[in-house]
């Protein structure tokens, strides 16, 4: 059942190449898939040469990240508190953005259900590169309190690529604070490239993605 | 006028300058938001930061080529303000390429960022920059109906449509300034200042919980580097006209940094306190309080 | 197509086909179909909303849930009576001590158990306390969806103030897992009492500044008033419960009408009010802050200093419990919060069934108060029914 | 309220009354006569708010349990009315157009344990699953631990002892008599 699912892509009537009469009385052909996504796979992006200037690069990178305002989990109601006076976590220059387009963190706030997975995944693909990716919470790492749930993914790491893991349920604002700093220090020492890792190893995270989506009707890489 | 090297050269040195302090003035007042919510605030040369780090990012797409004009349209209205406003008076050197009828120019000017944008970003074909390009283009358009009361006012008053001659006209004292001479239009010219700069109540072309976050919602890396890049100059030069038109311009750059940091202050200062008002409200709200100004300093002054 | 003739009344189109549907031709470039979220700030937590537009109003809306889904009520099918306590508290992060408490009660009622005096005091001071922090956030967040950030950023401080004090009480910030089967897990620490007054009066001190800060705010009072009115009778017909039926003149409360632990004991008065839009929803939770505050005042003032707070359990490794059902509800701040248990005769329960208050306020309601609405309120509307995700799916 | 459920059984065959507590009563109802007996209650009764519909698998009688929670807001009562329907091919009357709600209620227990209500707006829809194409998963039959180690790549876990098996082990080695004899 899932293969012909998988086979017949973007069954979708909205995503189906037709035939519109505009406003001006002219016909045109649209077709959605065409004109809104492209099919381009991830490309890796080799660091710049001069080892002085990506230095520069990624202390500047370090020092902004922006976050994607998307509350994948219940780790999301410790958001607020990390934004707001008693943490305050724009002192070490880190905000929230509120689209995937501008944003340079994910962070995976808990448990992700598969209907969130997909979500994630688009989300995920849409942010510029370099990216990074702070799983919190032990629902992350092996499932957590949810191990044995038909709904939740056990390990995050085969479907993206995770850079720090928070543990804990619920993990406090000091210790996501401490996985910031953490993903400081490994920017600044050149090792943020997971999102290089993933574009090479595109298959295989692709075929984890799709074993567990069984409605795939969106195009393998979202730009 | 010939071509002057010297000029020229003072003018993109008066870029960086006013590039690098709105840059400051924004990292202040986020800073000073921040006091009153209880926070110490984002650390003073952030903005810097943004700026390096989204011209670093390695992958951009783009949606066409309007796509990538939009925002080469927004800052050629940022830094076409600024060639044509004149910056320190008294000296030869700062004037950039001010003119005699030169306010008309600075009046398209502001708005021309606005439609290139609306091009720009309406190429991204993402629903929510349509709604908040729309959102501001018909906001823009109200605000500058008092704004052009007010600056029509000021023109009968001085007599001439050079900003020069208007910021001349106001030296000697703080008595001469606009700001008493013509009081009416100031408060127009203030309202509509609130507007220009976008900040709460009438930042609904951004809007973050509505529509996020508006027309920049597809710009990513470079693109929206050069916006912000963008956002530092406008700010500036949109004080800087304001300070010209209003308060007696500037003799040196410390009263320029002094009184664009204060007009600048008085939008954040409304702003932080204020939610934002919805579309029509908006529009209603330009069309009642600061048009009724706008049309009484004309009347006053005819 | 002259200007003049430019279709003004929205209500006219798009009309309604023999099926009892909309017909919305996208095609025809009337209409726009507009996502919000499952990424979007403006929507509580994370849920999507599929809204098809008419220039800026909304004319048909539908709820998309399902994105936080972990399949709760079959995991604690699998796990015994003790087991499926901290389970089940991860039902709703907002406001985890109202699942403890129903989880806690139901299984001490199928088995015949009564808790003792100071547990029963211990824990409506626990659920008032989750009330009032559940509050701190949502009320200045009606003013965060105007852009209002200001509200948002001391309600967050204040809320902070009242985890502090769960911290103190029972070691944990945002879960607590305090009322287990039988009674809490221990009294108050030495000196709790007076640190809970210094934070209740600086509480109160901000009760005073969002009344300065929002509701004598000319533009959110623009914004608000008279947006997203509710009829009356919408209440009963779409099961709505708690702050906002009682914005609507039903004077619901759970507390009141079937007064548990020792809600008897207390002196309070919920407020009521008879039009039910955006301001007084909001308005509401703003008294319901200061009804809270007094509560907690009220509950340390008369709670007695020591007791036993926990009942004869069996061992919970055999912890069976007879065959049988019932339903216990708690007010949590959104309104009703019940739980519903089955048991077999076995060691594990053989089925729960949360019933919150948004899943009736964010999917049906919800929907049919949005067709007409601005998308400007979009959000204003979803946090003035305080909608919460997680337990609408569970 | 023992009046009104007397007067009620005699007209709608109500059966197995518990009364669990002071404000909530259980009863049971046929299939046939449920929609009548709620709009009854709704409309005559003063049932005026609807709680909860929920479902509960007897698999080993091969029966599914419906359970209307209707409440009395007057009298703060609460009523649940059981209905028995059969597993195979399990489906109900639909009762969405009494109140708004019951329509969300049907549409997730079609989802989660294929019970049918023909008639209810958006029922075929999916509410919470995306793509599933298994038994539907709240069903006792639905092995989610088996589903969980099967589809999403679990880690190795260190050993973990069944809580009560363990204890047993600790505290009573072997047999009970052999414990007792090394204690001698």
């Amino acid at each position: 059942m899932s293969e012909t699912k998988n086979n017949n892509k973007f069954e979708n009537p909205h995503y189906a190449k037709r035939e519109v009469t505009g406003p001006d009385g002219k016909q045109f052909i649209v077709d959605p898939i065409k004109d809104y996504f492209s099919d381009e796979r991830p490309k890796v992006y080799e660091p710049n040469s001069i080892p002085v200037v990506e230095k520069f690069l990624n202390w500047a990178r370090a020092e902004s990240l922006w976050v994607l305002g998307f509350g994948t989990g219940c780790g999301s109601i410790e958001i607020p508190p990390l934004m707001t006076p008693r943490f305050d976590a724009f002192r070490f220059g880190i905000q929230s953005r509120p689209t995937p387009r501008q944003s340079n963190v994910f962070i995976i706030s808990g448990y992700l259900a598969v209907k969130t997975l997909k979500r994630v995944i688009r989300s995920y693909e849409q942010m510029p590169s370099p990216k990074y990716v702070l799983a919190l919470g032990s629902c992350t790492i092996n499932g957590g309190m949810y191990f044995d749930s038909y709904n939740t993914i056990n390990r995050l790491d085969h479907y993206i690529p995770v850079d720090v893991y928070v543990a804990g349920c619920m993990p406090r604002p000091e210790a996501l604070l401490a996985a910031f700093n953490r993903l400081k220090e490994l920017i600044k020492e050149g090792k943020g490239e997971k999102a290089n890792e993933y574009a090479a190893n595109f298959d295989w995270y692709k075929e984890n993605q799709k074993k567990i989506i069984k409605d795939w009707n969106m195009p393998d890489y979202n730009w | 006028m010939d071509f002057d090297i010297k000029r020229l050269g003072f003018t993109l040195l008066g870029l960086l300058i006013v590039l690098n302090w709105g840059l400051l003035m924004s990292s202040i007042m986020r800073k000073l938001g921040a006091r009153v919510a209880k926070r110490y605030g984002i650390r003073w040369f952030q903005p810097w930061l943004d700026l390096v780090k989204n011209y670093a990012l390695r992958s951009q797409i783009s949606h066409g080529i309007m796509f990538y004009l939009g925002p080469v349209f927004r800052i050629g209205g940022g830094v076409g303000l600024f060639l044509f406003m004149p910056m320190i008076i008294g000296s030869e050197l700062w004037l950039n390429y001010s003119f005699h009828g030169d306010l008309v120019l600075l009046m398209y000017f502001q708005f021309f960022g606005m439609l290139g944008m609306a091009l720009g970003s309406g190429e991204g074909g993402h629903p929510y920059s349509a709604i908040g390009i729309s959102r501001g283009l018909s906001q823009f358009t109200t605000i500058e109906v008092p704004m052009t009361l007010a600056i029509i006012s000021l023109a009968i008053q001085y007599d001439t449509l050079s900003l020069i001659d208007i910021v001349k006209a106001q030296q000697g004292g703080f008595q001469n300034w606009t700001m008493w001479t013509n009081p009416v239009a100031t408060i127009a010219g203030m309202f509509s200042l609130l507007g220009a700069l976008s900040h709460s109540p009438f930042n609904l072309v951004k809007a973050p919980n509505e529509i996020p976050i508006g027309p920049p919602t597809e710009y990513h890396s470079t693109f929206l580097g050069v916006l912000q890049t963008n956002a530092a100059i406008l700010h500036v030069v949109e004080a800087a006209l304001f300070m010209n038109l209003f308060f007696g311009g500037a003799t040196n750059w410390f009263e320029f940094i002094l009184k664009t940091f204060f007009i600048y202050f008085w939008s954040v200062f409304v702003g932080v306190v204020f939610p934002r008002f919805r579309i029509e409200q908006s529009v209603a709200w330009f069309l009642k309080i600061p048009l009724v100004f706008g049309v009484l300093a004309i009347i006053l002054y005819m | 197509m002259s200007l003049l003739n430019i279709e003004t009344d929205r209500s006219k189109y798009p009309v309604k086909g023999e099926d009892g549907k909309l017909q919305i031709d996208l095609d025809s470039h009337k209409y726009v179909k507009l996502w919000q979220g499952p990424n979007h700030p403006g929507v509580t937590g994370n849920m999507a909303l599929e809204l098809t537009l008419a220039g800026d109003e909304i004319v048909e809306s539908k709820t998309h849930v399902g994105y936080l889904h972990r399949g709760f009520e079959k995991l604690i099918e699998r796990r015994l009576f003790v087991q499926g306590l901290p389970t089940s508290i991860r039902m709703c992060v907002a406001e985890p001590d109202s699942n403890e408490y129903v989880y806690s009660t139901c299984v001490e009622q199928l088995s015949g158990i009564d808790i003792p005096e100071m547990a029963k005091w211990i824990r409506a001071l626990l659920l008032e306390m989750a009330r009032l922090q559940a509050l701190l956030r949502v009320v200045p967040g009606q003013g965060g969806t105007f852009a209002l950030g200001l509200g948002v950023q001391w309600g967050v401080y204040m809320r902070e103030l009242i985890l502090d004090r769960f911290e103190e009480l029972t070691g944990g910030r945002v879960y607590h897992m305090f009322m287990t089967p039988g009674g809490v897990r221990g009294l108050l620490p030495g000196g709790f009492k007076k640190r809970m007054e210094e934070n209740l009066k600086e509480i109160d001190q901000f009760v005073i500044n969002i009344d300065n800060l929002m509701y004598s705010n000319s533009v959110f009072k623009k914004r608000a008033i008279d947006v997203a009115v509710l009829d009356p009778s919408w209440i009963d017909k779409y099961g709505a419960v708690g702050p906002v039926a009682r914005s609507a003149g039903y004077n619901r409360d759970v507390r009141k009408d079937y007064p548990y632990l020792i809600y008897d004991q207390l002196d309070f008065e919920p407020k009521v009010m008879n039009h039910s839009d955006i301001y007084n929803r909001s308005r509401i939770r703003w008294y319901d802050i200061q009804t809270s505050v007094d509560l907690i005042r009220q509950i340390m003032a008369k709670m007695p200093e020591k007791g036993d707070i926990k009942a004869e359990t069996p061992n919970v490794l055999h912890w069976r419990i007879p065959k049988g059902e019932t339903y216990v509800r708690s007010e949590a701040s959104r309104g009703e919060y019940g739980l519903y248990m089955v048991t077999d005769g076995s060691d594990k329960p053989r089925r729960i069934n949360l019933r919150g208050p948004s899943y009736t306020q964010a999917v049906a309601l919800l929907q049919d108060l949005l067709v007409g609405a601005n998308i400007a309120d979009v959000a204003a509307i979803m946090v003035s029914l305080q909608t919460c995700p997680p337990e609408i799916e569970r | 309220m023992k009046q009104v459920l007397e007067k009620l059984s005699a007209s709608f065959e109500i059966e197995d009354i518990v009364y669990q507590r002071d404000d909530l009563t259980f009863l049971s109802a046929k299939k046939e006569n449920l929609i009548n007996l709620i709009t009854h209650l709704r409309d005559i009764e003063g049932f005026s708010h609807f709680v909860l519909l929920s479902c509960v698998d007897w698999i080993e009688d091969d029966k599914f349990q419906l359970t209307y929670f209707l409440n009395k807001p007057e009298e703060k009562y609460d009523l649940g009315i059981r209905c028995m329907i059969d597993r195979k091919e399990a489906s109900m009357d639909s009762a969405h157009h009494l109140w708004k709600q019951i329509a969300t209620y049907q549409r997730e227990i079609k989802e989660m344990f294929g019970v049918d209500f023909p008639g209810s707006p958006g029922v075929d829809e999916p509410f919470i699953l995306e793509g599933w194409d298994n038994i539907p998963p709240m069903r006792r039959d639905f092995d989610t631990k088996q589903y969980s180690a099967d589809t999403f790549f679990p880690r190795e876990r260190p050993k973990t002892n069944d809580p009560k098996e363990y204890m047993k082990e600790q505290m009573h080695p072997g047999e009970w008599g052999e414990y007792r004899k090394e204690k001698k």
